[in-house]
This record gives structure tokens, C-alpha cells and sequence, in this order.
């Protein structure tokens, strides 16, 4: 039997990299999934959400009219929020990645999965954090919404810890952080940068500090950067940063699931895979087989995948995913890795490390 | 010089020339009177390629301008001075006067056609460093003349030139019209003071309602007579 | 008599009330016809097609806002680029007030509308300037109110934004939020607010307004308060905004600040309302429309990333063919032929 | 304290030439044909792109890229001339829409050819630190603010002084009278594109050199050259420096004394504030009424 | 009616307007003359609120209007025209009279403005669009009409007859000379022809450099030596010797 599953992603816009990024996730998964699932086949239907909350919409419905059975996909809790919703109204199940904001999954939708969130990032620069001594830190970060939580959330824990920390804020629209950087070197003097951005601001903040040098003995950031990505675009930026990774570089798969799916991803976009990919994999390839076995039971149609969903309880690419009753993955612990010798490498938890941080250390 | 032959030009689907046909020799003063609304202005535009010909022929020392646009004719020697003074607000008095020296063939003699123009419109000298649209409607109308004159044209074409001026700048206007044409420039004149016209004119177009009604050497002209004609129409 | 040279101006009122007058009847019941369609066979044929009603819904809003951008175009002689500073206020304004005050949608949706004419009339001061430093400064206050969004977080939650808005309440037998419904309510506001725009347009007042694009001076010396009336179009315009951003939270019942004050509110309204025309009325309704599902419905299958490419070709296009827009273009054709 | 403000003057004065450098091209065809180039940051984006592409392909560095991208640009300026000027009637409103037209089709064109990835110089010459005592900044930055500095007063002398220029100026005053003095105006209009077209190549590789480029960022680009051309007052090249300088010090100095969040918000307010106190803009002139 | 005390206007350094006193009473057709950028339209736009003075005071009626928003001014009953016409572009001939009506009067009365159409001669064009369908005199009676359509009790022409060909002169002038005697309208009129101002006006008024320097009979004021130096210049003056004031 084959199931029609909606996808429904930034393709263009403001978070048309992000979007493409984790669509390349979700087609390996349909692929690994034809390749190995004999009795059911995914077909993939997807529509551009142009990064806009009216379109993203008009695309769960639009997917919805087309016969999809679930949706997967949404960057961005401003997309994601009414394209649920939408999807929710349509008991059709929602599944992502892409939005760690809080009242996602506080808000009763019934429908709704992630397999991400705040917590599971804090706790992994915590965790980082803590493992390197750090004793006072600076955050930059920009105004936006998962930035600014996240960057609440580990000012507020680090605080609780007696770390002394110091929190910038920044309008997304800025490209020079010279200032902001040279506060941190004059008036802060802090162990560590923590970087709570995306790629461009990570570019931006790691060149001013590269200029300036403050006196700082880290740099730590969280997503977009530390990817095999960025280490080759920007190899003399990135020596010695850490960022949240899920995987080493060069990637070691050792399960079976790691390596389909690296091999899917190298054959279908001759490129290493990155973190995208790897999120948008696991939320797609547990839907599916969501999907699979609800189609077993034949409950498809009387809401047994969002029922199928809540009893998964596997360990994934990201770590053991299971869904409580809001649909959000508790076991959620992001990991660190370091940029060293155009490698990554994770250097926490300490059960999955590939190698020992480099404390201090700098890119400059 | 400038000869024109069965012209029809209008704006957009108003006709408002009906087959003109007029010369003005070289080195004379043709002047072209007429009512208000008889299509002078109109005729001077489509002459010099602001308007699009309808129909008809406009030459050049007999060479066909075949709607030549506005440009092309100021390479060919020929200044008008707008009615409405068209000067470039933006600009300064003196930059002002310097644009109407555009053309390379120009440029070296700005400094002392500058001097002359300053000299005779002393008013124009103290307002050099204003913005042309900060003028008064005499000042402004002094500036498009003065810089009609910065070329040096062979063909000098004047739309209603005593417009707005004080008297004594109008003596003043008509004794430049007339040193123009003792120095062997061609002159075509369009204004309303009949009287001053005609006493400097060699020719006399009279225009009523887009048409060429009399055409007269200007010592035949009885001025008594041509206003007659006027109150014909 | 002076059509003929007139019709290559940008639709003057004047004449198309001229040509009004003679075709009255035939127009009246083009009228009824095609409020009877929209109030109709819209919902009938399309509204099972959640699909096609959201990218309708979508429409609609951004022809709001067209017409609220096009009437101050228009009639006040100001270009802005600065609504999404009104829509941003007046759906914020609407959801804060149903969300923590409790107060009924429709309510809200009225109060969103006057927090936006507040929101202008704050911004008074700006009248004083002309053409690009008016529509300038009218976005700077747009990025402001995005900024003061963002930093009062005490009362706006701040980035975060606001979640489960109260959608929008049941009318004419639908459900509360459904989509149907919300067609409806956005189709009658559009409507309503044209009405008003076309009273205004057609009494002495919009004459004057009319008389002010480039001879204000002219205008004031024959006694029109001009700076009275640029105000209040100001802030007629500045509610048709707001509404429409009020209406826009309870229906995506999601708000952030970077979304409320979006650029796009201000530049898709314009696109659409400079296609359609934006001197006439139906002109931004029309644009929007037209723009916005063309793009959605045919562009995007057509192109499914690069749509917008062909979007911006279209516009290019329609610029050098008809500057003036789509109705003056259509009508001229119309004229050609009759 | 003293440091700390000493970097964060340098800072904006090097940001703002490179906001300068960026609203030159704008403020020159807005200047001098009163059409508002919404299409300008994707042209500045363009050349941004062709640097990328000589770098990355051919292992060029950026500044070499400079002669390809001044052969792009100019060309793509003057294709939107050639779609600007056939429009006639309401130039000033209606040319918006096609300049924005423009702009999404270079915008989407670039996401097709380039991705949406982030790009920037790998050039660690161009991204070293120059310091000067207290002063740090970017070698890249440094230079092109020279560059910045060096077209703006090429370019003032060219409006205020040269023949083009003042052509220019006639043009853009009054078009027939123009053509009256042996003026070609298309061709005047045309050259002003091309030389902001010009403009935008040397914005575009000075860009790629200290900052990183998306294709969106053409928008904001074209948001900020507009607010400065405006701040400066329409057609004033020195007025756009003044501008330029003034909010890229604003802008560093409320990052150092309040919150970086509220440097947008403090650019917006010196905007309007500038413009409350001179409607025509820093060095704009006003018209005579009457 | 009209009372200028000391008034002056300035431009940057310039007093384009210097201390000028000077009355209009009703029922009075004053002719304001002066050689060119002598601060005549200036001293307009001052009285109906385009310049702002830098001193002195302007009363109406009795009443200082120098603060005074213009647009009241028109509504108390100055009517002016430009000296370089500005129509209201967007609106036809009849528009711009509909509009002068309604704002200045707060009426709208058809027949009105059909008789102002008449008057001025602009009948027959009153469908044109003003911006592009009248020639440059037309758009000189459409001024006049304009201003007559608000009803004022103080009319200010600025050069509404130059370019005028010699009958239409007339036939403006008989106009103006009705209007004024029908309904008692005071007039300043500018004007560069001595002809004209002194058939029209009892009284002139001389301005250069900002300065009011002769003010009386037309006859002894055109005969006097300041102005015949700076404006008229010698050949010029009109008729029969009536002496010196
Ligand atoms: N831009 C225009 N559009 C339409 N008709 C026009 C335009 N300009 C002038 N006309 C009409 O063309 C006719 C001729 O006008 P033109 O200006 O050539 O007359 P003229 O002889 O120069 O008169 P004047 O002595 O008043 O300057 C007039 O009837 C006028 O109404
Ligand atoms: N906005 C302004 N800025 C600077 N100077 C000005 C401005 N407006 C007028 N002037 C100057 O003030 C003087 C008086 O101008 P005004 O227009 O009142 O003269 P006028 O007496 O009406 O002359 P005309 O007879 O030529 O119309 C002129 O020299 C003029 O250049
Ligand atoms: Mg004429
Ligand atoms: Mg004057």
C-alpha cells in the first residue's frame, strides 16, 4: 500500500536554507524506508511555505486535499504554530523538527510530535558549560523568538549554578558585532562567548572576536555550527568552536539506521550529510513507520497514527525518542561538539564523546 | 534658413496645427504674432522636435530635420527660449547659465559669455549662487533668455520673451533682439507686443487657430489693419 | 469630448464617473452579480476546498491593506512604506486585548483598528514631509513598533509572541474559525471599507484631496485645511490596516512581533494595489486577488521554488505594458472593442 | 571607558562608510533620474555573488573579482534602465513596482543559481585584524572605507563639477529644457545607471570581503541605502557620507552604552528625528512654494 | 481693509520684503509695480500665508491674520493667483472652480461657477484637464476664476494679464473692472504694464529691493524719479501732466 505524506517546508524565504536542509532529511528517509519497508511504500508530496504563516496554511491544506496523511516539515514556531493548527483541525498528524518554542506543545494540540526542543539544547551547552569550568559567561544572542528563549532558559540555569553571566542582545538585522564583542572584551571579561544565532551571525560575531580578541578562553555556539559545513566554508573562523552536532565529522554510523541513512544521503545529494538532514531523517522516518504500523492495524483513518506515534520509543540518530502526552520528545539531550583540525569532534556527553575538548581554545 | 512646410502637430489626439507653412530667412527677424491659443507656442515645439509632427516638413538650411529631436537641434545651432521659462529649478542661477553652453563646440567661451550675460542682466549676477527656483517670475525669465543666449545660436527662437519683465528690462530685451540681428543672427520672435515686434520684425507671420492668415513683410504691416484681422477671428 | 486624450491618465475619477453615469444600469447589475457571487457561489463551489478558501482568505487580507495603502495613495498623495506598522498594531492591539482582557473578537477587531488610528496619530508629525521622507519615515516607525514588540515582553510577550489567539467567532451559520466563515467576515470588511473609500472619493472632500497631489499650495490658497485632511486619510488608512492585521491574528491565531510588522504587509499590498491600479477602487482588491492566487495557484505548480521568478517577470511585464494597472488596461481594451 | 568608546566611534565610522558605499549607487540614479531603484541591493548582492563564484570557482580573490563584477552589474543596471525608461507617465510611483519586480527576479534567480547558503571570503589577508593603538578592525574594512571615501569625492566632483554631471542634474530638473540644450537625456539616464551600476560592484565585493551574503539580504540592502539616501536629502552625494557616518556611529555607539537590540531602533529614531528637525533630509534643499 | 504695518520677509540674508506699510481699503483697486525681484509676489504669499513674515503685522478687517493658517485666510476672503499658474493637476477646469467654491465659500453653486466660466472665457474648456490641456494663458484665467470662485472681498492678481494678446487684455480688463464695480471686490493687482495699471488702478504702490519707494496717483507716481530710475526708466510714463503730489 502506498501512503501519501505531506511535507511542508521554507523552500524560499528567509529560512529557505534551513528548510531545504531538513527536506533532504525527509527524502532520504522515504527512500530508506521504500528500500527496506516491503509492504508499504511513502510517496512524498511537497509545497513551499515561502517562510510566511498564511502559506504554510494554505500548504497542510493544500496537502491535505491532495489525500496526504500526515504532515512533516515547519521551520520556525511563527510557521509552525498555524500550519498545526491547520493540520490539527484536519486530524491530520503534525510531526517536527523545527521548533523548539515552548507553547508549541503546551497548547493542546492533540496531533502535534517533535522530536526537539529548548530543553534539550540547554541542557546540552549546560552541560558543556559546566564540564569546562566556566565562570563567567558572555550570551549573544539575537531578539529572535527560539534565540532569545534558549538564551533565557541557560541564563536563568547558569545563574542558579553561580556563573556570573552577561546577556547581549541583538537585533537579527545587524552584521557588525565589533561592538558588541568589544563590551565583552572591556567591560565583561568573561571565560567564555556563548553564540545563540544562526549561521550568519556566527560568522559575523567569530570574525569581530577574531579582530578584536577578547580575552575570552571559548566560543561556544549552538546550531548551524558545528557542521562539516561550516568548517570547510569558513576554515579560519572555525578552529576550536563548539556548537551542538549530533554527529562526529568525519561521520562514524555505527547503527545500521546511520548508516542507510548516510548512504542514502551521499547517494541522492553527493554531499556529506549535516544536522538538518539528520533531524528531518528521524522525525520523518518515525512517522513513517507510525504510519506503517497503523496501516498494519488499519486504523490510519481513525487517528492511528498520532496513536502509534505516542508508543515509539526507539533510539534514533538523536538519541532515544519517545513522545509525551503533549507530544514532545522528553529524552531530548542535544550534544557538543568542537571544531578541531577541520574535524568535529563531540566532546559532550561524556557515553558519546570522540574526543576531549581543547579548553581553552580559540579559533585565533 | 529654417522653412516649414504643410506641419500638423498637436497633443495627443488634439490637432491643434493645421498645415503651417512659414520661412524665416537667414539673418532676418521673422516674427510670428497671433491670439492667445492660435498654436505659436505649439509651432515653436514642434519645431524644435518637443512635439511629434502630424504631418508635414521642417528644414533646416534646406536639409530635412525629419523630427529631429530637441537635442539634435541645439547641435544644429538652434536655441529657443521657452515660453515658461523652463529653467532647472534645482540648479544655480550661474549653472544655469552655464547648461545653455552644453555643447563641447560651447565650453571654452563659457567664462566670457558669462561676463556678458552678467552684464546685462545685473540682477541675474547678485541671485548667481540661488536656485533658479527660488527666482522671481522676472528674474526666472531673464535666466531663460540669457541662457538661450550662452550658444550663441545661428538660430536664436524666442517665445514670448517680454513676458513678466519690467519695463525697463523689456527696452533692454528688445535692444539685445535687435544687437542679435545687426550681428547677422537669425531671429524668430513670438510675442504679444505687437508694436515692438514689428518695429524690429523684417517678416510678419500672423497665426489664428493653428493656421498661417497673413504673411507680410513687416514695413507693408499696418498695425491698425492687423488688429482687425484679430477681431476676425 | 476629451476623453479620448484623457484616457492615458491614470484613471481619473471624473471621467469613469462620466462613463458611470451612462452605463448605470448594466453596472448595477454587475453589481448584484458579483456580490451575489461572492457572497455565494464562492463559499458553495470553493468552500470544501479548504486549500483554495485559505489562499482566497489570504487575499483578501492583503487587499485590505491594499486598499488601505491605495486610498492614502490616492486620495492623500502619500506613498507609504510603512503600513505594516498599523497592521502590526492593530492585530497586536486585537489579541492582546482578546487573549488577556477577554473581550469578544469582533470587539477586539474594532479596538484593533482604533489602537492602529492611535498608532498614526502618534505619527502625525510625519504629514510634514513629503513625498520619499514621508514614506520612509512612515517604516521607521514600523521598525520601531517591531522593536518595541520585541523588548516589551511584559506586555507582548516578546519574541515569543502570542499563541491560541481567539479565532474569529461564528457567522452565517459557520463554525467559529472556520474558513468559510472567515471568508465571509474579510469579504464584508473589504467590501465595507471600499464603500466608504468610494463615498469619500465621490464627496467634495476627495475632490479636494484629489486637488492637493502636486499643487498643495494651490489647494490651501482656495481654503482646503489640506494638513486636516491628509490626517484624517492618514488615519482612515491606518485603521483599514489595523482591521486587517486584527483580523489576520484571530485567523492564523499566532502572532509575533517580527510577523505582525513583516515587510511583506506593506510590499505585497503594493504590488497588488499598483497592478490592479491603485487610483481606482477595485484595483488593490482586484491585484490582490489576482496576484496573489495567480501566484499561489498557477506560478507555484508551475515552478514549485522559483515561482516567485515568474511573479517578478509578471509584474516587470505589466508595468511596461499598462503602467497605470490592470483595470485601466482592461477598461482601455474594453473601449477599443466597444 | 574611554577605550571602549574610542572602538566603538572606529567601528561606526567604518560601518557607516561601508553603509555609504552601499547607498551611493541608489542615491545617485534617485538623485538624478527621481527613480527609486528597489532592484539596487540586488545588484550590490549581484556582484557580491560574482566575486563568490571567481573565488570559489577559480580561486580569485575578491578583489580581483572586481572588473567581472563591474561588467555585471553595469549590465544588469543598465537592463533596468532599459525597462525603466520605457515606462512614462507617474515615473517616480510606478517605476517601484518595476524596480521591485526586478528585484524578485534577481533575488530568486540568485537562490536558483547560488542556494540559500551563507557565503563569505575565505581570503584571510582580507580578514585580518589591522590595529591602529586602541583601534581594531578588519584589514577588508579598512580598505574599502578608503575606497568608500575616494568614489564619493571622485563622484561629488563629478556631479558638482564635471559636464556629465551637471547633466545630469539638468535632466533630472527638467527634461525638455535639458533636451533643449543639446542634451541627450535617455543617454544621460542611462549613464547614471551604469555608473550606479558601477557603484554597486564595488559595494558588492567590498560586502563579500567583511560581511556574508544570502540571497535574501538584497531587500535589507536596498532598505538601508534608501534610508540613508533620504537621511542625506534627496540628490546630496555629501549628504550621503554625512548620513551614512552618522548612523553607523549611532548605531555602535547605542550597542556600547544601552543594548544592541535597540540598534535598529536607535538608526529609525535619528532618522526621523534628523527629519523632524530638516524635512529635506541633512543636505537636501528646499523648494520655493509660491 | 487690508493694513500692512512694518511688514518684512526674509530669505536666508536676503529682505525680499523690508518694512513695508501700506493699506488697502475696500472698494479700492491698488496697482503694486516694481522692477523685477523687487519682493512683489513675496509681499502675496505673505498676505495670503505663504511666506511666513519675520516682522511686522497684517490686518484684516481689523483683525492681525499673521498667524492665521492660510487656508482661514482664503475662507476670510483674500483670493490670490500665481504669478507662474498652478492649477490643481489632477482635477478638469470645472473641478478646480468646484473645489475654490466649497472650501472657500462652503457652498457649491453650479450656476455660479457656470457664470465665473463665462467670464474668464473658459467655457469651453471646462471638461479640459488643467494639468495638460490648457495653454499657458488659459491657465491665467483659470487663476482668476479660481479665486473668484471662493468669493473674496480682496482679490490679489499677480501678472494675471501679461501675455494677454491686446483684446483678450481688454476684454480681462473690462472683466475686472466690472467685478470690481458689481460687487465691490478690492483688488491688488501686479502688473508690468503702466498702461494697464494705471486704466485699472487709483492707486499704486511701488516696491524695489523689498522697499515700498513711491505710493499715490498713478500719473505722479510713475513720474516720479526713483521709479522712472528703477523700473520705468526714462522713456517711459504714460499721459497728461498732472504735477507731482
Ligand atoms: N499640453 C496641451 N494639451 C492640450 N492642448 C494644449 C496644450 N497646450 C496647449 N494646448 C491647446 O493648444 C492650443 C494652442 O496653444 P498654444 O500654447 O500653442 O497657443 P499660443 O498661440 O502660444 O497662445 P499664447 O499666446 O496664449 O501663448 C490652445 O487651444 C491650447 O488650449
Ligand atoms: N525661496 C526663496 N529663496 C531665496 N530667495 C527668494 C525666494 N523667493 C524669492 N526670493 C527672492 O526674493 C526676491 C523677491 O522675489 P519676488 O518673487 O517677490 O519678486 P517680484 O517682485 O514678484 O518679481 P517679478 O516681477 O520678477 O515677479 C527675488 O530676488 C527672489 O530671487
Ligand atoms: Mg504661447
Ligand atoms: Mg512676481
Amino acid at each position: 500500500e502506498e501512503f501519501l505524506v505531506g511535507v511542508e517546508l521554507p523552500l524560499t524565504g528567509s529560512l529557505a536554507r534551513v528548510g531545504n536542509g531538513m527536506q533532504e532529511g525527509v527524502a532520504v528517509a522515504a527512500e530508506v524506508f521504500n528500500k527496506t519497508n516491503g509492504k508499504h511504500k511513502i510517496k512524498l508530496a511537497t509545497v513551499d511555505d515561502e517562510s510566511a504563516p498564511a502559506k504554510a496554511i494554505a500548504a497542510v491544506e493544500k496537502l491535505a486535499s491532495q489525500g496526504a496523511v500526515a504532515i512533516t516539515g515547519g521551520y520556525g514556531s511563527n510557521n509552525i504554530s498555524p500550519a498545526s493548527d491547520a493540520a490539527n483541525k484536519l486530524n491530520l498528524v503534525y510531526m517536527t523538527s523545527g521548533g523548539v518554542d515552548d507553547s508549541l506543545v503546551n497548547s493542546g494540540r492533540k496531533n502535534f510530535f517533535r522530536i526537539n526542543n529548548t530543553a534539550g539544547y540547554e541542557r546540552a551547552v549546560l552541560g558543556l558549560l559546566s564540564d569546562l569550568g566556566a565562570k563567567s559567561v558572555s550570551i549573544i544572542y539575537s531578539t529572535k523568538e527560539a534565540t532569545s528563549d534558549l538564551s533565557a532558559a541557560v541564563t536563568k540555569a547558569l545563574g542558579a549554578r553561580g556563573v556570573k553571566v552577561n546577556g547581549h542582545s541583538f537585533d537579527p538585522a545587524i552584521t557588525d558585532f565589533k561592538p558588541i564583542v568589544n563590551k565583552i572584551k572591556l567591560q565583561d571579561k568573561s571565560d567564555v562567548i556563548l553564540m545563540v544565532g544562526y549561521e550568519n551571525d556566527y560568522v559575523g560575531i567569530l570574525r569581530a572576536a577574531r579582530v578584536l580578541k577578547p580575552g575570552v578562553k571559548a566560543m561556544v555556539g549552538v546550531w548551524s555550527l558545528a557542521t562539516p559545513k561550516m568548517a570547510a566554508e569558513f576554515p579560519d573562523l572555525m578552529p576550536n568552536v563548539y556548537g551542538t552536532a549530533l554527529l562526529p565529522f568525519p561521520a562514524t554510523f555505527e547503527t545500521a539506521d546511520g548508516k542507510a541513512f548516510a548512504d542514502g544521503y551521499r547517494q541522492l545529494y553527493k554531499k556529506e550529510p549535516d544536522y538538518l538532514g539528520q533531524f528531518g531523517y528521524v522525525q520523518a522516518t518515525l512517522l513513517f513507520e507510525a504510519i506503517a504500523r497503523a496501516a498494519d492495524k488499519g486504523t490510519i483513518k481513525k487517528g492511528g497514527i498520532a496513536e502509534e506515534l505516542r508508543k515509539t520509543d526507539r533510539d534514533t540518530l538523536i538519541g532515544r525518542v519517545q513522545f509525551n502526552a503533549n507530544g514532545d520528545n522528553p529524552n531530548f539531550v542535544h550534544r557538543m561538539g568542537q571544531h578541531q583540525d577541520k574535524k568535529i569532534v563531540i566532546v559532550w556527553p561524556k557515553e558519546h564523546a570522540t574526543g576531549k575538548p581543547v579548553y581553552p581554545g580559540l579559533p585565533w | 534658413m529654417l522653412e516649414l512646410s504643410g506641419v500638423r502637430a498637436g497633443y495627443g489626439a488634439i490637432n491643434v496645427l493645421w498645415d503651417v507653412s512659414l520661412t524665416a530667412a537667414a539673418g532676418q527677424l521673422t516674427a510670428i504674432i497671433g491670439p492667445n491659443g492660435a498654436g505659436k507656442t505649439t509651432l515653436l515645439r514642434a519645431i524644435m522636435g518637443l512635439l511629434p509632427l502630424g504631418a508635414g516638413q521642417v528644414a533646416l538650411d534646406g536639409q530635412p530635420l525629419r523630427g529631429a529631436p530637441a537635442w539634435r537641434m541645439a547641435e544644429l545651432g538652434v536655441a529657443m527660449v521657452p515660453e515658461g521659462r523652463m529653467v532647472f529649478r534645482d540648479m544655480s542661477v550661474e549653472e544655469n547659465l552655464i547648461m545653455g553652453a552644453f555643447l563641447p563646440a560651447h565650453r571654452p567661451h563659457v567664462k566670457a559669455r558669462l561676463e556678458q550675460a552678467y552684464a546685462t542682466f545685473t540682477r541675474l549676477r547678485e541671485r548667481r549662487r540661488q536656485a533658479a527656483g527660488a527666482l522671481s517670475g522676472g528674474e526666472a525669465q531673464m535666466l531663460a533668455l540669457a541662457r538661450g543666449l550662452m550658444s550663441e545660436p545661428r538660430l536664436l527662437i524666442v517665445d514670448e520673451p517680454s513676458l513678466g519683465l519690467a519695463p525697463l528690462v523689456v527696452n533692454e530685451l528688445f535692444n539685445i533682439l535687435a544687437g542679435l540681428k545687426a550681428a547677422g543672427r537669425t531671429i524668430i520672435l513670438v510675442e504679444q507686443n505687437t508694436e515692438r515686434a514689428l518695429a524690429i520684425a523684417d517678416h510678419v507671420y500672423l497665426m489664428q487657430s493653428g493656421k498661417v492668415a497673413l504673411s507680410r513683410p513687416a514695413r507693408e504691416v499696418d498695425l491698425e489693419q492687423l488688429h482687425d484681422l484679430y477681431f476676425g477671428r | 469630448m476629451t476623453g479620448t486624450h484623457r484616457a492615458h491618465r491614470a484613471g481619473g475619477a471624473p471621467h469613469a464617473r462620466a462613463r458611470a453615469v451612462g452605463r448605470a444600469a448594466p453596472q448595477a447589475l454587475a453589481w448584484t452579480g458579483g456580490l451575489a457571487a461572492a457572497y455565494l457561489a464562492v463559499p458553495l463551489l470553493l468552500g470544501a476546498n479548504l486549500y483554495v478558501m485559505s489562499l482566497v482568505v489570504a487575499a483578501l487580507v492583503i487587499a485590505c491593506v491594499a486598499l488601505s495603502w491605495a486610498l492614502l495613495g490616492n486620495l492623500g498623495g502619500m506613498v507609504s512604506f510603512g503600513h505594516s506598522a498599523f497592521f502590526g498594531v492593530g492585530a497586536y492591539v486585537s489579541a492582546l486585548l482578546t487573549t488577556k482582557a477577554g473581550l469578544p473578537v469582533p470587539l477586539g477587531m474594532a479596538l484593533g483598528g482604533a489602537g492602529a488610528v492611535l498608532a498614526a496619530f502618534i505619527m502625525l508629525p510625519v504629514l510634514r514631509l513629503r513625498g520619499p521622507y514621508f514614506a520612509l519615515a512612515i517604516l521607521a516607525c514600523a521598525h520601531i513598533l517591531r522593536i518595541v514588540a520585541t523588548e516589551w515582553s511584559g506586555v507582548t510577550g516578546g519574541a515569543a509572541g502570542i499563541a491560541n489567539i481567539p479565532v474569529l467567532p461564528a457567522v452565517f451559520g459557520q463554525a467559529p474559525g472556520a474558513k468559510a466563515g472567515a471568508y465571509l467576515v474579510m469579504l464584508t470588511i473589504v467590501l465595507l471599507f471600499a464603500w466608504v473609500y468610494h463615498r469619500i472619493r465621490a464627496s467634495h472632500y476627495g475632490l479636494a484631496l484629489r486637488a492637493m497631489h502636486d499643487s498643495e499650495d494651490a489647494t490651501r490658497v482656495v481654503g482646503v485645511n489640506s494638513t486636516l485632511l491628509k490626517g484624517a486619510m492618514l488615519l482612515l488608512s491606518a485603521f483599514m490596516a489595523g482591521v486587517a492585521g486584527a483580523f489576520n491574528a484571530h485567523y492564523i491565531n499566532f502572532l509575533e512581533p517580527d510577523y505582525a510588522f513583516n515587510s511583506v504587509w506593506i510590499t505585497v499590498p503594493i504590488v497588488a494595489a499598483i497592478f490592479g491600479g491603485y487610483r481606482t477602487i477595485a484595483g488593490p482588491v482586484i491585484g490582490a486577488l489576482v496576484v496573489y492566487l495567480l501566484d499561489q495557484l498557477v506560478f507555484k505548480s508551475l515552478m514549485p521554488t522559483g515561482h516567485q521568478l515568474v511573479l517578478g517577470a509578471l509584474l516587470v511585464a505589466m508595468m511596461v505594458a499598462s503602467p497605470s494597472g490592470l483595470l485601466p488596461l482592461l477598461r482601455r481594451r474594453g473601449e477599443r472593442h466597444a | 571607558m574611554t577605550e571602549l568608546l574610542l572602538q566603538a566611534l572606529y567601528s561606526g565610522l567604518l560601518q557607516g562608510c561601508s553603509y555609504a558605499l552601499i547607498a551611493l549607487g541608489l542615491a545617485l540614479v534617485f538623485g538624478s533620474t527621481r527613480v527609486i531603484n528597489l532592484a539596487h541591493g540586488e545588484l550590490v548582492l549581484l556582484a557580491a555573488y560574482v566575486a563568490y563564484t571567481l573565488e570559489s570557482g577559480f580561486g580569485l580573490g575578491p578583489v580581483a573579482a572586481i572588473p567581472a563584477a563591474l561588467a555585471v552589474t553595469c549590465v544588469a543596471s543598465a537592463g533596468v534602465y532599459g525597462v525603466v525608461r520605457r515606462i512614462r507617465q507617474d515615473r517616480e510611483i510606478n517605476s517601484l513596482i518595476l524596480t521591485f519586480g526586478i528585484g524578485i527576479i534577481l533575488t530568486n534567480a540568485m537562490l536558483l543559481v547560488w542556494k540559500a547558503d551563507v557565503r563569505s571570503t575565505s581570503s584571510t589577508w582580507l580578514q585580518d585584524a589591522v590595529v591602529l593603538g586602541p583601534l581594531y578592525s578588519m584589514r577588508s574594512e579598512l580598505l574599502f572605507a578608503v575606497l568608500a571615501v575616494l568614489l564619493l569625492a571622485a563622484l561629488w566632483w563629478w556631479l558638482a563639477r564635471s559636464w556629465h554631471g551637471r547633466a545630469l542634474r539638468a535632466v533630472a530638473s527638467n527634461r525638455d529644457a535639458a533636451a533643449l540644450m543639446g542634451i541627450r537625456p535617455g543617454r544621460v539616464e542611462l549613464l547614471s545607471f551604469l555608473v550606479s551600476g558601477a557603484l554597486a560592484a564595488f559595494a558588492g565585493v567590498a560586502l563579500y570581503c567583511y560581511g556574508v551574503i544570502q540571497p535574501a539580504y538584497g531587500g535589507a540592502l536596498t532598505i538601508k541605502a534608501f534610508v540613508i539616501t533620504v537621511l542625506a536629502g534627496v540628490g546630496s552625494i555629501p549628504g550621503v557620507l554625512l548620513g551614512a557616518l552618522l548612523l553607523g556611529v549611532c548605531e555602535a555607539l547605542t550597542v556600547t552604552l544601552a543594548s544592541s537590540a535597540l540598534q535598529e531602533l536607535a538608526g529609525m529614531v535619528l532618522f526621523l528625528l534628523v527629519l523632524f528637525v530638516l524635512p529635506n533630509g541633512l543636505l537636501g534643499t528646499a523648494r520655493r512654494r509660491g | 481693509m487690508l493694513e500692512l504695518d512694518n511688514l518684512s520677509v526674509r530669505f536666508g540674508g536676503l529682505a525680499a520684503v523690508d518694512g513695508v506699510s501700506l493699506r488697502v481699503d475696500s472698494h479700492e483697486v491698488l496697482g503694486l509695480v516694481g522692477p523685477n525681484g523687487a519682493g512683489k509676489t513675496t509681499l502675496f504669499n505673505a498676505i495670503s500665508g505663504l511666506a511666513r513674515p519675520a516682522g511686522g503685522a497684517i490686518r484684516f478687517n481689523g483683525a492681525n491674520i499673521v498667524r492665521t493658517p492660510l487656508f482661514r485666510r482664503a475662507r476670510l476672503g483674500i483670493g490670490r493667483t500665481f504669478q507662474i499658474p498652478q492649477p490643481m493637476h489632477e482635477l478638469t477646469v470645472r473641478e478646480n472652480l468646484v473645489v475654490a467654491q466649497r472650501f472657500g465659500t462652503g457652498r457649491v453653486d453650479h450656476q455660479r461657477i457656470a457664470e465665473i466660466l463665462d467670464f474668464t472665457g473658459l467655457a469651453a474648456k471646462a471638461g479640459s484637464d488643467a494639468a495638460t490641456g490648457l495653454a499657458l494663458t488659459e491657465l491665467k484665467a483659470l487663476e482668476v476664476a479660481k479665486a473668484l470662485a471662493t468669493n473674496p472681498r480682496l482679490l490679489l492678481l499677480d501678472e494675471v494679464l501679461a501675455g494677454l494678446e491686446t483684446v483678450g487684455k481688454r476684454r480681462f480688463m473690462a472683466m475686472l473692472g466690472e467685478l470690481h464695480a458689481r460687487f465691490g471686490v478690492a483688488m491688488v493687482i501686479i502688473e508690468h504694464d503702466i498702461e494697464t495699471i494705471s486704466t485699472l488702478c487709483q492707486r499704486v504702490a511701488v516696491l524695489d529691493f523689498g522697499r515700498l519707494i513711491a505710493d499715490g496717483a498713478p500719473d505722479a507716481v510713475f513720474r516720479h524719479p526713483d521709479v522712472m530710475r528703477s523700473y520705468t526708466g526714462t522713456s517711459a510714463g504714460t499721459s497728461t501732466g498732472a504735477s507731482d503730489a
